[in-house]
Protein backbone atom coordinates (compact mmCIF):
# COMPACT_ATOMS: atom_id res chain seq x y z
CA UNK A 1 0.00 0.00 0.00
CA UNK A 2 1.25 3.40 -1.14
CA UNK A 3 1.49 5.96 1.02
CA UNK A 4 -0.75 8.03 -1.44
CA UNK A 5 -3.29 5.36 -1.58
CA UNK A 6 -3.64 5.11 2.62
CA UNK A 7 -3.82 8.82 3.10
CA UNK A 8 -6.23 8.75 0.18
CA UNK A 9 -9.24 6.78 1.51
CA UNK A 10 -8.49 9.13 4.83
CA UNK A 11 -9.18 12.23 2.83
CA UNK A 12 -12.15 10.69 1.40
CA UNK A 13 -10.85 9.96 -2.37
CA UNK A 14 -13.84 8.07 -3.63
CA UNK A 15 -14.76 5.77 -6.36
CA UNK A 16 -17.36 6.34 -8.99
CA UNK A 17 -18.35 7.09 -12.99
CA UNK A 18 -17.88 9.77 -15.10
CA UNK A 19 -20.50 10.22 -17.41
CA UNK A 20 -20.10 12.19 -20.95
CA UNK A 21 -22.78 13.61 -23.09
CA UNK A 22 -23.05 14.60 -26.09
CA UNK A 23 -20.35 16.68 -27.50
CA UNK A 24 -18.00 16.06 -24.21
CA UNK A 25 -18.60 12.04 -25.37
CA UNK A 26 -16.98 13.09 -28.71
CA UNK A 27 -14.32 14.67 -27.56
CA UNK A 28 -13.64 11.99 -24.33
CA UNK A 29 -14.21 8.91 -27.35
CA UNK A 30 -16.38 7.75 -24.75
CA UNK A 31 -19.16 7.73 -22.98
CA UNK A 32 -17.79 6.37 -19.40
CA UNK A 33 -14.90 6.43 -17.52
CA UNK A 34 -14.42 5.51 -13.84
CA UNK A 35 -13.03 8.33 -11.12
CA UNK A 36 -11.16 8.02 -8.31
CA UNK A 37 -10.66 11.60 -6.59
CA UNK A 38 -12.05 13.73 -3.62
CA UNK A 39 -13.87 16.60 -5.27
CA UNK A 40 -15.12 17.23 -8.98
CA UNK A 41 -11.76 19.53 -9.69
CA UNK A 42 -9.81 16.58 -8.94
CA UNK A 43 -12.13 14.41 -11.07
CA UNK A 44 -11.71 16.59 -13.62
CA UNK A 45 -8.08 17.36 -13.37
CA UNK A 46 -7.66 13.79 -13.80
CA UNK A 47 -9.68 13.31 -16.63
CA UNK A 48 -8.37 15.87 -18.62
CA UNK A 49 -4.72 14.52 -17.98
CA UNK A 50 -5.93 11.14 -19.35
CA UNK A 51 -7.28 12.51 -22.56
CA UNK A 52 -4.15 15.61 -22.81
CA UNK A 53 -3.84 13.94 -26.08
CA UNK A 54 -7.14 15.29 -27.49
CA UNK A 55 -7.38 18.74 -28.06
CA UNK A 56 -10.07 19.75 -27.87
CA UNK A 57 -11.59 17.66 -24.85
CA UNK A 58 -10.43 20.42 -22.22
CA UNK A 59 -11.99 23.09 -24.34
CA UNK A 60 -15.49 21.17 -24.57
CA UNK A 61 -15.26 20.80 -20.69
CA UNK A 62 -14.71 24.05 -20.25
CA UNK A 63 -18.25 25.09 -21.48
CA UNK A 64 -19.62 22.23 -19.29
CA UNK A 65 -22.04 22.35 -16.80
CA UNK A 66 -22.29 19.13 -14.47
CA UNK A 67 -24.19 17.01 -12.23
CA UNK A 68 -23.20 15.26 -9.21
CA UNK A 69 -25.23 12.41 -8.00
CA UNK A 70 -28.02 14.08 -10.59
CA UNK A 71 -27.86 17.57 -8.48
CA UNK A 72 -27.01 20.40 -10.87
CA UNK A 73 -23.35 21.58 -9.37
CA UNK A 74 -24.08 25.16 -10.73
CA UNK A 75 -21.87 27.74 -10.00
CA UNK A 76 -20.58 26.27 -6.96
CA UNK A 77 -16.53 25.86 -6.08
CA UNK A 78 -16.05 22.22 -8.22
CA UNK A 79 -13.00 22.02 -5.09
CA UNK A 80 -15.79 22.40 -3.13
CA UNK A 81 -18.00 19.86 -4.20
CA UNK A 82 -16.88 16.45 -2.66
CA UNK A 83 -17.80 13.07 -4.63
CA UNK A 84 -19.31 9.60 -2.89
CA UNK A 85 -18.10 6.35 -3.12
CA UNK A 86 -20.21 4.56 -6.09
CA UNK A 87 -21.30 8.12 -7.21
CA UNK A 88 -21.83 9.70 -10.52
CA UNK A 89 -20.41 13.08 -12.06
CA UNK A 90 -22.58 13.71 -15.25
CA UNK A 91 -20.57 15.87 -18.10
CA UNK A 92 -23.16 18.35 -19.84
CA UNK A 93 -21.97 20.36 -22.76
CA UNK A 94 -24.46 23.42 -23.57
CA UNK A 95 -28.13 22.62 -24.37
CA UNK A 96 -29.11 23.26 -27.67
CA UNK A 97 -32.82 22.01 -27.94
CA UNK A 98 -35.31 23.75 -30.39
CA UNK B 1 -35.81 6.55 -26.58
CA UNK B 2 -38.42 8.36 -24.70
CA UNK B 3 -41.65 8.36 -26.27
CA UNK B 4 -43.80 9.19 -23.77
CA UNK B 5 -46.46 11.66 -23.30
CA UNK B 6 -47.81 13.26 -20.70
CA UNK B 7 -51.49 14.33 -20.79
CA UNK B 8 -52.76 16.17 -17.68
CA UNK B 9 -56.60 16.33 -16.54
CA UNK B 10 -58.35 19.34 -18.27
CA UNK B 11 -58.17 21.56 -15.26
CA UNK B 12 -54.32 21.54 -15.76
CA UNK B 13 -53.42 24.06 -18.48
CA UNK B 14 -50.38 21.63 -19.36
CA UNK B 15 -51.99 19.41 -21.55
CA UNK B 16 -49.40 18.05 -23.35
CA UNK B 17 -45.38 17.78 -22.82
CA UNK B 18 -43.66 15.20 -24.92
CA UNK B 19 -39.98 14.08 -26.65
CA UNK B 20 -40.50 11.65 -29.38
CA UNK B 21 -38.58 10.32 -31.74
CA UNK B 22 -42.01 9.89 -34.76
CA UNK B 23 -42.28 13.10 -36.46
CA UNK B 24 -44.01 16.22 -34.50
CA UNK B 25 -47.57 17.10 -35.69
CA UNK B 26 -48.92 20.77 -35.73
CA UNK B 27 -52.22 19.52 -35.66
CA UNK B 28 -51.76 17.42 -32.10
CA UNK B 29 -50.08 20.08 -30.69
CA UNK B 30 -52.85 22.67 -31.47
CA UNK B 31 -55.63 20.56 -30.79
CA UNK B 32 -54.18 19.70 -26.98
CA UNK B 33 -54.11 23.33 -26.59
CA UNK B 34 -57.61 24.47 -27.98
CA UNK B 35 -60.05 25.61 -25.16
CA UNK B 36 -63.75 27.46 -25.34
CA UNK B 37 -61.86 29.88 -23.14
CA UNK B 38 -59.66 30.97 -24.83
CA UNK B 39 -59.42 33.52 -27.63
CA UNK B 40 -56.03 33.75 -29.06
CA UNK B 41 -53.37 30.88 -29.70
CA UNK B 42 -50.42 31.75 -30.12
CA UNK B 43 -47.87 28.30 -31.38
CA UNK B 44 -43.70 28.19 -32.24
CA UNK B 45 -42.38 25.58 -34.91
CA UNK B 46 -38.79 25.43 -34.68
CA UNK B 47 -37.79 23.64 -37.81
CA UNK B 48 -34.07 22.28 -39.44
CA UNK B 49 -32.65 24.95 -42.12
CA UNK B 50 -31.04 23.80 -44.42
CA UNK B 51 -27.96 26.14 -43.74
CA UNK B 52 -26.03 27.85 -40.58
CA UNK B 53 -23.13 29.57 -40.93
CA UNK B 54 -22.41 29.55 -44.15
CA UNK B 55 -22.56 26.07 -44.68
CA UNK B 56 -24.97 23.70 -46.09
CA UNK B 57 -26.87 21.25 -43.45
CA UNK B 58 -27.07 17.71 -44.48
CA UNK B 59 -28.42 15.73 -41.81
CA UNK B 60 -29.32 16.51 -37.93
CA UNK B 61 -30.08 14.43 -35.11
CA UNK B 62 -30.82 15.70 -31.39
CA UNK B 63 -30.18 13.64 -27.99
CA UNK B 64 -31.59 14.15 -24.63
CA UNK B 65 -30.58 13.81 -21.08
CA UNK B 66 -32.72 11.23 -18.92
CA UNK B 67 -33.59 14.33 -16.93
CA UNK B 68 -34.68 16.50 -20.21
CA UNK B 69 -38.74 15.32 -19.68
CA UNK B 70 -38.60 16.50 -15.85
CA UNK B 71 -36.99 19.55 -17.27
CA UNK B 72 -39.57 20.25 -19.75
CA UNK B 73 -42.33 19.71 -17.13
CA UNK B 74 -40.58 22.28 -14.76
CA UNK B 75 -40.36 24.82 -17.81
CA UNK B 76 -43.78 24.28 -18.36
CA UNK B 77 -44.80 24.60 -14.99
CA UNK B 78 -43.40 28.50 -14.45
CA UNK B 79 -44.59 29.47 -17.39
CA UNK B 80 -48.18 28.53 -16.35
CA UNK B 81 -47.49 30.21 -12.75
CA UNK B 82 -45.76 33.40 -14.72
CA UNK B 83 -48.70 33.88 -16.98
CA UNK B 84 -52.69 33.54 -17.52
CA UNK B 85 -52.36 30.77 -19.41
CA UNK B 86 -55.37 28.81 -20.31
CA UNK B 87 -53.62 25.82 -22.12
CA UNK B 88 -50.04 25.47 -23.26
CA UNK B 89 -48.38 22.04 -24.62
CA UNK B 90 -45.21 21.50 -25.87
CA UNK B 91 -42.88 18.59 -28.38
CA UNK B 92 -39.41 18.21 -29.31
CA UNK B 93 -38.02 15.49 -31.57
CA UNK B 94 -35.24 13.66 -31.07
CA UNK B 95 -33.46 11.64 -33.06
CA UNK B 96 -32.55 11.64 -37.05
CA UNK B 97 -34.07 14.46 -38.39
CA UNK B 98 -34.21 16.05 -42.35
CA UNK B 99 -34.13 19.79 -43.57
CA UNK B 100 -37.56 21.39 -43.13
CA UNK B 101 -38.49 19.07 -40.39
CA UNK B 102 -40.16 20.24 -37.27
CA UNK B 103 -37.73 20.26 -34.31
CA UNK B 104 -40.12 21.76 -31.49
CA UNK B 105 -43.55 23.02 -31.51
CA UNK B 106 -45.05 25.03 -28.55
CA UNK B 107 -48.31 26.51 -28.49
CA UNK B 108 -49.58 28.64 -25.47
CA UNK B 109 -54.01 29.67 -25.55
CA UNK B 110 -54.71 32.32 -23.37
CA UNK B 111 -57.95 34.45 -23.48
CA UNK B 112 -55.53 37.48 -25.26
CA UNK B 113 -53.04 37.31 -27.82
CA UNK B 114 -50.48 39.35 -26.04
CA UNK B 115 -50.46 37.40 -23.15
CA UNK B 116 -50.06 33.93 -25.72
CA UNK B 117 -47.63 35.69 -27.68
CA UNK B 118 -45.21 36.22 -24.34
CA UNK B 119 -46.06 33.18 -22.51
CA UNK B 120 -45.21 31.36 -26.11
CA UNK B 121 -42.21 33.39 -26.42
CA UNK B 122 -41.20 32.20 -22.60
CA UNK B 123 -41.92 28.79 -23.49
CA UNK B 124 -39.49 28.63 -26.25
CA UNK B 125 -36.75 30.66 -24.46
CA UNK B 126 -36.83 28.81 -21.11
CA UNK B 127 -36.86 25.40 -23.25
CA UNK B 128 -33.94 26.13 -25.51
CA UNK B 129 -31.73 27.38 -21.90
CA UNK B 130 -32.61 25.05 -19.08
CA UNK B 131 -34.19 21.52 -21.44
CA UNK B 132 -30.67 19.36 -21.58
CA UNK B 133 -31.22 18.58 -25.60
CA UNK B 134 -28.37 18.53 -27.93
CA UNK B 135 -28.01 19.19 -31.61
CA UNK B 136 -25.56 17.46 -33.65
CA UNK B 137 -25.06 18.24 -37.12
CA UNK B 138 -23.42 17.22 -40.31
CA UNK B 139 -22.81 19.46 -43.51
CA UNK B 140 -22.53 18.57 -47.06
CA UNK B 141 -18.37 19.22 -47.22
CA UNK B 142 -19.11 15.73 -44.53
CA UNK B 143 -17.38 17.82 -41.68
CA UNK B 144 -20.02 18.30 -38.26
CA UNK B 145 -20.63 20.23 -35.69
CA UNK B 146 -22.21 19.66 -32.05
CA UNK B 147 -24.32 23.12 -31.70
CA UNK B 148 -22.92 25.72 -29.22
CA UNK B 149 -19.91 23.21 -28.04
CA UNK B 150 -17.19 24.04 -30.43
CA UNK C 1 -68.43 36.75 -50.35
CA UNK C 2 -65.01 37.20 -50.98
CA UNK C 3 -63.13 33.56 -51.99
CA UNK C 4 -60.26 34.06 -53.42
CA UNK C 5 -56.71 33.58 -52.43
CA UNK C 6 -53.78 35.10 -53.42
CA UNK C 7 -50.31 32.86 -53.61
CA UNK C 8 -47.61 34.61 -54.67
CA UNK C 9 -44.68 33.38 -56.36
CA UNK C 10 -41.92 31.84 -54.75
CA UNK C 11 -39.50 34.85 -54.29
CA UNK C 12 -42.28 37.09 -52.63
CA UNK C 13 -42.17 36.53 -48.53
CA UNK C 14 -45.73 36.68 -49.22
CA UNK C 15 -47.30 33.28 -50.00
CA UNK C 16 -50.99 33.71 -48.63
CA UNK C 17 -53.43 36.43 -48.14
CA UNK C 18 -57.26 35.58 -47.92
CA UNK C 19 -60.64 36.17 -46.70
CA UNK C 20 -63.02 33.55 -46.50
CA UNK C 21 -66.10 32.15 -45.75
CA UNK C 22 -65.24 28.36 -45.69
CA UNK C 23 -63.53 27.16 -41.86
CA UNK C 24 -59.71 27.96 -42.15
CA UNK C 25 -57.01 25.34 -41.76
CA UNK C 26 -53.54 25.92 -39.91
CA UNK C 27 -52.00 22.94 -42.05
CA UNK C 28 -52.72 25.60 -45.12
CA UNK C 29 -51.45 27.89 -43.85
CA UNK C 30 -48.47 26.91 -41.76
CA UNK C 31 -47.39 24.72 -45.25
CA UNK C 32 -47.74 28.29 -47.06
CA UNK C 33 -44.91 29.47 -44.85
CA UNK C 34 -42.52 26.47 -44.72
CA UNK C 35 -39.03 27.03 -46.00
CA UNK C 36 -35.81 25.45 -46.11
CA UNK C 37 -34.11 29.06 -44.94
CA UNK C 38 -36.45 29.42 -42.45
CA UNK C 39 -35.24 28.33 -38.64
CA UNK C 40 -38.70 29.32 -37.23
CA UNK C 41 -42.37 29.83 -37.69
CA UNK C 42 -44.28 31.67 -35.00
CA UNK C 43 -48.31 31.52 -35.86
CA UNK C 44 -51.11 33.08 -34.22
CA UNK C 45 -54.67 31.74 -34.22
CA UNK C 46 -57.80 34.08 -32.92
CA UNK C 47 -60.58 31.48 -31.80
CA UNK C 48 -63.93 32.59 -30.88
CA UNK C 49 -64.66 32.79 -27.24
CA UNK C 50 -67.60 31.37 -25.31
CA UNK C 51 -68.09 34.36 -23.27
CA UNK C 52 -66.95 37.69 -23.65
CA UNK C 53 -67.62 40.59 -21.34
CA UNK C 54 -68.75 38.29 -19.34
CA UNK C 55 -71.75 36.95 -21.16
CA UNK C 56 -71.92 34.15 -22.84
CA UNK C 57 -71.62 33.68 -26.72
CA UNK C 58 -73.66 31.71 -28.91
CA UNK C 59 -72.92 32.56 -32.18
CA UNK C 60 -70.73 35.39 -33.79
CA UNK C 61 -69.99 36.56 -37.47
CA UNK C 62 -67.35 38.57 -39.66
CA UNK C 63 -68.38 40.90 -42.50
CA UNK C 64 -65.98 42.74 -44.06
CA UNK C 65 -65.93 45.93 -46.32
CA UNK C 66 -64.61 45.77 -50.15
CA UNK C 67 -61.25 47.06 -49.41
CA UNK C 68 -60.55 44.71 -46.77
CA UNK C 69 -58.23 42.71 -49.15
CA UNK C 70 -56.21 45.22 -49.82
CA UNK C 71 -55.85 46.67 -46.91
CA UNK C 72 -54.78 42.74 -46.12
CA UNK C 73 -52.13 43.28 -48.76
CA UNK C 74 -50.74 46.04 -47.52
CA UNK C 75 -50.07 45.17 -43.95
CA UNK C 76 -48.60 42.04 -45.21
CA UNK C 77 -46.16 44.18 -47.16
CA UNK C 78 -45.14 46.24 -44.63
CA UNK C 79 -44.82 43.47 -42.33
CA UNK C 80 -42.24 41.84 -45.24
CA UNK C 81 -40.24 45.52 -45.49
CA UNK C 82 -40.16 45.95 -41.60
CA UNK C 83 -38.97 42.50 -40.54
CA UNK C 84 -36.80 39.85 -42.40
CA UNK C 85 -39.47 37.89 -43.36
CA UNK C 86 -38.40 34.64 -45.49
CA UNK C 87 -42.69 33.58 -45.94
CA UNK C 88 -45.70 35.19 -44.59
CA UNK C 89 -49.41 34.07 -44.12
CA UNK C 90 -52.50 35.20 -43.13
CA UNK C 91 -56.42 33.88 -43.34
CA UNK C 92 -59.19 35.61 -41.99
CA UNK C 93 -62.77 34.23 -41.90
CA UNK C 94 -66.13 36.31 -42.76
CA UNK C 95 -69.91 34.94 -42.43
CA UNK C 96 -70.87 32.77 -39.42
CA UNK C 97 -68.67 31.05 -36.72
CA UNK C 98 -69.30 28.96 -33.91
CA UNK C 99 -67.43 29.22 -30.72
CA UNK C 100 -63.91 27.95 -30.82
CA UNK C 101 -63.68 28.50 -34.67
CA UNK C 102 -60.55 29.86 -35.70
CA UNK C 103 -61.70 33.71 -36.91
CA UNK C 104 -58.11 34.35 -37.99
CA UNK C 105 -54.79 32.36 -38.80
CA UNK C 106 -51.61 34.54 -39.24
CA UNK C 107 -48.14 33.17 -39.57
CA UNK C 108 -44.30 34.14 -40.17
CA UNK C 109 -41.17 32.35 -41.00
CA UNK C 110 -37.95 33.54 -40.44
CA UNK C 111 -34.02 32.07 -40.13
CA UNK C 112 -34.43 32.85 -36.00
CA UNK C 113 -37.42 32.56 -33.85
CA UNK C 114 -37.24 36.51 -31.68
CA UNK C 115 -38.08 37.86 -35.43
CA UNK C 116 -40.38 35.61 -36.35
CA UNK C 117 -42.14 36.41 -33.26
CA UNK C 118 -42.16 39.94 -33.45
CA UNK C 119 -43.30 39.94 -37.85
CA UNK C 120 -46.45 37.66 -36.27
CA UNK C 121 -47.28 40.14 -33.82
CA UNK C 122 -46.73 42.88 -35.60
CA UNK C 123 -49.04 41.46 -38.25
CA UNK C 124 -51.58 40.13 -36.14
CA UNK C 125 -51.53 43.70 -34.48
CA UNK C 126 -51.95 45.85 -37.72
CA UNK C 127 -54.80 43.54 -39.11
CA UNK C 128 -57.03 44.28 -36.20
CA UNK C 129 -56.27 47.73 -36.68
CA UNK C 130 -56.07 48.74 -40.18
CA UNK C 131 -57.75 45.68 -42.19
CA UNK C 132 -61.88 46.77 -42.27
CA UNK C 133 -63.77 43.97 -40.87
CA UNK C 134 -66.54 44.18 -38.04
CA UNK C 135 -67.28 41.38 -35.50
CA UNK C 136 -71.23 40.89 -34.62
CA UNK C 137 -71.94 38.57 -31.43
CA UNK C 138 -74.97 37.18 -30.28
CA UNK C 139 -75.46 36.51 -26.81
CA UNK C 140 -77.30 33.42 -24.68
CA UNK C 141 -79.35 36.00 -22.98
CA UNK C 142 -80.56 36.79 -26.81
CA UNK C 143 -78.77 40.23 -27.00
CA UNK C 144 -76.29 40.67 -29.49
CA UNK C 145 -73.45 43.41 -30.38
CA UNK C 146 -71.19 45.01 -32.46
CA UNK C 147 -67.43 44.72 -31.35
CA UNK C 148 -66.25 48.14 -30.52
CA UNK C 149 -69.10 49.63 -31.64
CA UNK C 150 -71.01 50.30 -28.89
CA UNK D 1 -86.96 77.62 -58.00
CA UNK D 2 -86.14 78.62 -54.13
CA UNK D 3 -83.32 80.87 -53.34
CA UNK D 4 -81.83 78.16 -50.97
CA UNK D 5 -81.80 75.36 -53.85
CA UNK D 6 -80.43 78.36 -56.42
CA UNK D 7 -77.34 79.25 -54.00
CA UNK D 8 -77.31 75.39 -53.33
CA UNK D 9 -76.06 75.00 -56.87
CA UNK D 10 -73.57 77.71 -56.88
CA UNK D 11 -72.04 76.55 -53.46
CA UNK D 12 -71.28 73.18 -54.97
CA UNK D 13 -74.01 71.58 -53.17
CA UNK D 14 -73.89 67.97 -54.70
CA UNK D 15 -76.31 64.39 -54.70
CA UNK D 16 -74.99 61.00 -53.94
CA UNK D 17 -74.75 57.70 -51.27
CA UNK D 18 -74.01 57.57 -48.00
CA UNK D 19 -73.13 53.63 -47.13
CA UNK D 20 -73.54 52.41 -43.59
CA UNK D 21 -71.63 49.52 -42.98
CA UNK D 22 -71.84 46.90 -40.12
CA UNK D 23 -72.64 48.75 -36.26
CA UNK D 24 -74.14 51.77 -38.58
CA UNK D 25 -76.26 49.98 -40.90
CA UNK D 26 -77.89 48.49 -38.34
CA UNK D 27 -78.04 51.87 -36.33
CA UNK D 28 -79.36 53.82 -39.24
CA UNK D 29 -81.80 50.90 -40.15
CA UNK D 30 -80.34 51.48 -43.81
CA UNK D 31 -77.21 50.27 -45.91
CA UNK D 32 -77.98 53.41 -48.16
CA UNK D 33 -79.57 56.53 -48.29
CA UNK D 34 -78.81 60.20 -50.74
CA UNK D 35 -76.83 62.60 -49.43
CA UNK D 36 -77.14 66.49 -50.70
CA UNK D 37 -74.61 68.53 -48.73
CA UNK D 38 -71.46 70.32 -50.37
CA UNK D 39 -69.13 68.79 -47.26
CA UNK D 40 -68.93 65.90 -45.60
CA UNK D 41 -70.15 67.95 -42.39
CA UNK D 42 -73.24 68.65 -44.01
CA UNK D 43 -74.07 65.54 -45.15
CA UNK D 44 -73.26 64.17 -42.01
CA UNK D 45 -75.31 66.60 -40.13
CA UNK D 46 -78.41 65.45 -42.19
CA UNK D 47 -78.37 62.08 -41.55
CA UNK D 48 -78.26 62.97 -37.76
CA UNK D 49 -80.81 64.76 -38.08
CA UNK D 50 -82.76 62.18 -40.45
CA UNK D 51 -82.01 59.81 -37.57
CA UNK D 52 -83.31 61.56 -34.81
CA UNK D 53 -85.14 59.04 -33.87
CA UNK D 54 -82.54 56.32 -33.38
CA UNK D 55 -80.84 57.34 -30.37
CA UNK D 56 -78.02 54.93 -30.82
CA UNK D 57 -77.23 56.30 -34.84
CA UNK D 58 -75.39 59.49 -33.53
CA UNK D 59 -73.26 57.73 -31.25
CA UNK D 60 -72.14 55.07 -33.22
CA UNK D 61 -71.77 57.43 -35.82
CA UNK D 62 -68.97 59.16 -33.78
CA UNK D 63 -66.92 56.08 -33.53
CA UNK D 64 -66.97 55.96 -37.40
CA UNK D 65 -64.05 56.55 -39.80
CA UNK D 66 -65.23 57.60 -43.02
CA UNK D 67 -64.17 57.03 -46.91
CA UNK D 68 -65.06 59.46 -49.36
CA UNK D 69 -65.13 58.26 -52.90
CA UNK D 70 -63.23 55.25 -52.15
CA UNK D 71 -60.54 57.52 -50.22
CA UNK D 72 -60.12 57.45 -45.99
CA UNK D 73 -61.34 61.05 -44.77
CA UNK D 74 -58.18 59.97 -41.88
CA UNK D 75 -58.06 63.59 -39.40
CA UNK D 76 -59.27 65.92 -41.74
CA UNK D 77 -61.54 68.42 -40.95
CA UNK D 78 -65.16 66.95 -42.35
CA UNK D 79 -66.26 70.57 -43.09
CA UNK D 80 -63.21 70.55 -45.32
CA UNK D 81 -64.28 67.69 -47.37
CA UNK D 82 -66.07 68.20 -50.18
CA UNK D 83 -68.62 66.22 -51.81
CA UNK D 84 -68.44 65.22 -55.39
CA UNK D 85 -71.89 64.77 -57.55
CA UNK D 86 -72.66 61.16 -57.63
CA UNK D 87 -69.91 59.81 -55.29
CA UNK D 88 -70.47 58.34 -52.05
CA UNK D 89 -69.37 58.52 -48.39
CA UNK D 90 -69.08 55.28 -46.68
CA UNK D 91 -69.46 54.97 -42.79
CA UNK D 92 -67.71 52.20 -41.19
CA UNK D 93 -67.63 51.51 -37.82
CA UNK D 94 -64.39 50.83 -35.79
CA UNK D 95 -62.98 47.54 -36.77
CA UNK D 96 -62.92 44.18 -34.61
CA UNK D 97 -61.09 41.70 -36.87
CA UNK D 98 -59.40 38.79 -35.67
Amino acid sequence: MTAGSASAEATGVSEGTIRYWAAAKAEAGTGEEPYRAATLAEALAAARALHADRPRFAQVLGLCSFLVDGDPVGGRDHATVELKQGGTVEVLPPFAGG
Amino acid sequence: MMDTMMEAADADPIRLLALREAPLSLDEVYAAVGDTHAGGTAVFVGTVRDHDGGKTVTALDYSAHPSAEAELRRVAEKVAADFPVVALAAVHRVGELEVSDAAVIVAVSCAHRGEAFEACRRLIDDLKHTVPIWKHQRFADGTEEWVASC
